[in-house]
């Protein structure tokens, strides 16, 4: 039988280790596997690359383990946010190596290392610093700049509901780089809200195949509310 | 001097967009596009974040984490929504599906360069986003901004100080003073704010521009 | 108001002129949009190249439409079958041009159309006739192909529900080239087999969002079945 | 002389399929291995049409036309299965996701070169379908054919005569005479019909051959 389902968000994430490319879903808040990448502080791995859109926002989640210093380089679009001031820190002062991607490149590098894809000529940051170097083509009378896939140890993401083969669905935008991620990385463990049983997800509607994800644990969207007074207390 | 206030700014724009039309709105002054477009068009919204059909702010009370928009505020989903995940929105957008998409910008170049993401100062952190490939996926691409930097400055530009966002993109410039339009014949003003004469206007605007108003009033 | 529904099959493709680029949906019969295949024969464009997984199945849809000699170049990845009797004797005859495309390859290139991908490199097909003379890249030790977006002017698709904005679901694997077709092509036409109201397709399970769709037709299962015995008569 | 029949050599196929594998299994003798795989195994199937965990054929009566497999018979899907487009079903193959794919042949050459799409005659119409990507996707392909042509010839070859569908890309061969497994020092012989020889087996293959019967039995 096939049970892709782990106990607990630590076994989750054990072995991740120094110095993996981790991939983080989210854009923002909306979709950022909170409790993985808690259990990923928890476990300690250093050096890490992380592939996120962003950088981190206020202290918890991403942000709190780019404080922790497990971060050596982070690839994304938008680190530059209000609440950023964890990676603007460790930017500011050297300690942590930025590699700043337009959006849609970032989401078709990481579709293309998934689906077997050697590079792409894309027409986006044509002409513009964050094409600087790279190998440039005119094709039917229009520029593009060839773009190489993103390929990953691990991805953390977060869905709605997941059964035991890894079938996903999410939840509104919170889609967002998840089922890319998930096809990009090596290992793919997603946090659901909802673990159901195999065949109650509509054929029609998975959004990420099982065949994609590697490890699913479910973490009830009550969890982190009802810890938080605990933890405090 | 006289100038189109930022509301105008944002009504002119809606005015311009027509029925049917699949338009992205970037963050900041673009959004409030969104209020002014007319009742009677049906104009469909699309946020890079993965949502086409996106709706107006929620009521309070009803902000959703999981629903927002691009600049990450809680917005809602219209019926005929749809989501998708960024690899399928983005290719919406470079594909060329989006009809007009409405963005801020730094300045704007007489060829139509547009520079809206960094400054490029040796403090600023770059942040890019999807500025990038909305400047070169879209049909029309409009640039919504104020004519003068704070210093006077005009923000129309022989060409770009700023490092750009994309070559040759940028298709109407909206500011407080006039509406441009880039053509292959350079910059023409197709509507000036009251009381500014275009020869104050192309003074103000610092690099070539020709009367469009005249020409739309005898068309 | 946005309405992209037509009244009739025969206003669907009225604009459908000689020698344009056509792909049509479809496994062999699973998804091919015959009823809208049948209105482009009435209609009588000549000169067409054809984008299809195949190229016709016994004497109906595609078949049809070969057989009316209506088609000059047809792109493919399986032309051969049993019942391809049409398309081999117009090819024997040196009466159809055939561009044959591996089907992973023929599903990117249609892809790469509507992503506005410029070129990109594939595996497939290296070092084989498929290949021949086109341009090669070695990659992190690995072999890859060149290859270029198919683009078309119009798409023939079939999708089990749509709405009026042209949000499409489909049934089982007759999904296969339609959400593809539909973004490479400046006029994606869907015949569905029920039109229902906006807001009844559930947005989490939208597969083709309506920005790709410009004429949607309603063509209910049964009128096929029972317009044959009419016709006969 | 005895041979492997076309049951047993779909049952030796299953029986190297482990648990929780995504198999794609090729037009012809290949989709017999499907009835084959033990019980006590879950093993999900992808078939290139856009549907992993196809099931088998649907009970008489029951075939449904938009449920199909890449032979264009009728399948069923199984709880937990999920269906997808083309571009993604071929990103899925052409990613190295499927962990195995059994595929049909006319040709395999010592260094796991595969020839199974055309036999290159003058008057044959050349089809390909998926073959090409089934050969360079999935992390191990495994060919089943007859050791030999009608005529006597074998069908493992120092090079391919006929058009190849992909370079090195055969992992291991299931024949009505042997299994070979493709290694970077060669072809070996892991499994040989009872009743011949090694000697002779290589005898009939005609290529450089190594017996790995023996090494089996000594681990």
């Amino acid at each position: 039988m096939i049970n892709k389902i782990v106990p607990s968000a630590a076994a989750a994430v054990a072995d991740i280790h120094d110095g993996a490319t981790v991939m983080i879903g989210g854009f923002g808040t909306a979709g950022m596997p909170s409790e993985l990448i808690d259990a990923l502080i928890d476990r300690g791995a250093r050096e890490l690359t992380i592939v996120n859109n962003n950088a981190g926002n206020g202290d918890i989640g991403l942000a709190a383990l780019l404080k922790a210093r497990r971060v050596r380089k982070i690839v994304c679009s938008f680190p530059r946010q209000t609440d950023s001031h964890v990676f603007d820190a460790l930017y500011r002062a050297g300690e942590i190596e930025l590699e700043l991607v337009p959006q849609g490149n970032l989401a078709e590098r990481i579709r293309a290392a998934g689906a077997g894809i050697g590079a792409f000529f894309t027409p986006t940051g044509f002409g513009t610093l964050l094409a600087d170097g790279k190998e440039t083509r005119v094709i039917d009378g229009r520029n593009f700049v060839l773009e190489f896939p993103i390929h990953a140890d691990f991805a953390l993401i977060k869905a709605l509901r997941g059964d035991r083969w890894g079938n996903l669905v999410y939840r509104k935008t919170a889609r967002n780089f998840g089922p890319i991620m998930a096809a990009a990385a090596k290992c793919a463990i997603a946090q659901v809200r909802e673990i159901v049983n195999l065949g109650d997800l509509d054929p029609e509607a998975v959004v990420t195949p099982g065949i994609y994800i590697q490890r699913v644990i479910e973490i009830p969207l009550a969890t982190r509310v009802a810890a938080a007074p605990g933890a405090a207390a | 001097m006289n100038r189109f206030s930022r509301e105008q700014m944002a009504a002119r724009v809606a005015r311009d967009i027509p029925n049917a039309a699949y338009v992205n709105l970037g963050i900041g002054l673009p959004t409030m596009v969104a209020n002014h477009l007319p009742k009677d068009r049906e104009v469909i919204l699309h946020t890079e974040n993965g949502l086409l059909g996106m709706g107006p702010a929620p009521a309070p009370g009803e902000a959703d984490p999981d629903l927002i928009n691009a600049g990450k505020q809680p917005v809602t989903a219209l019926p005929g929504a749809s989501y998708f995940h960024h690899a399928d929105s983005f290719a919406m957008m470079r594909g060329g599906h989006l009809d007009c998409c409405v963005l801020g910008a730094f300045q704007v170049s007489v060829a139509g360069d547009l520079a809206n993401w960094h400054t490029g100062g040796k403090d600023a952190i770059p942040a890019v986003g999807g500025a990038m490939d909305l400047a070169i996926g879209a049909r029309s691409v409009y640039v919504m901004m104020e004519h003068q930097t704070k210093s006077g400055e005009s923000k129309i530009v022989a060409d770009c100080t700023y490092p750009v966002t994309g070559l040759a993109c940028v298709n109407r410039i909206y500011t407080d003073l006039a509406v441009i339009d880039v053509t292959p014949v350079g910059l023409v003003a197709i509507d000036i704010v009251p009381g500014l004469s275009f020869a104050e206007l192309a003074r103000l605007t610092g690099v070539p521009l020709r009367d469009g108003t005249t020409v739309a009033d005898a068309a």
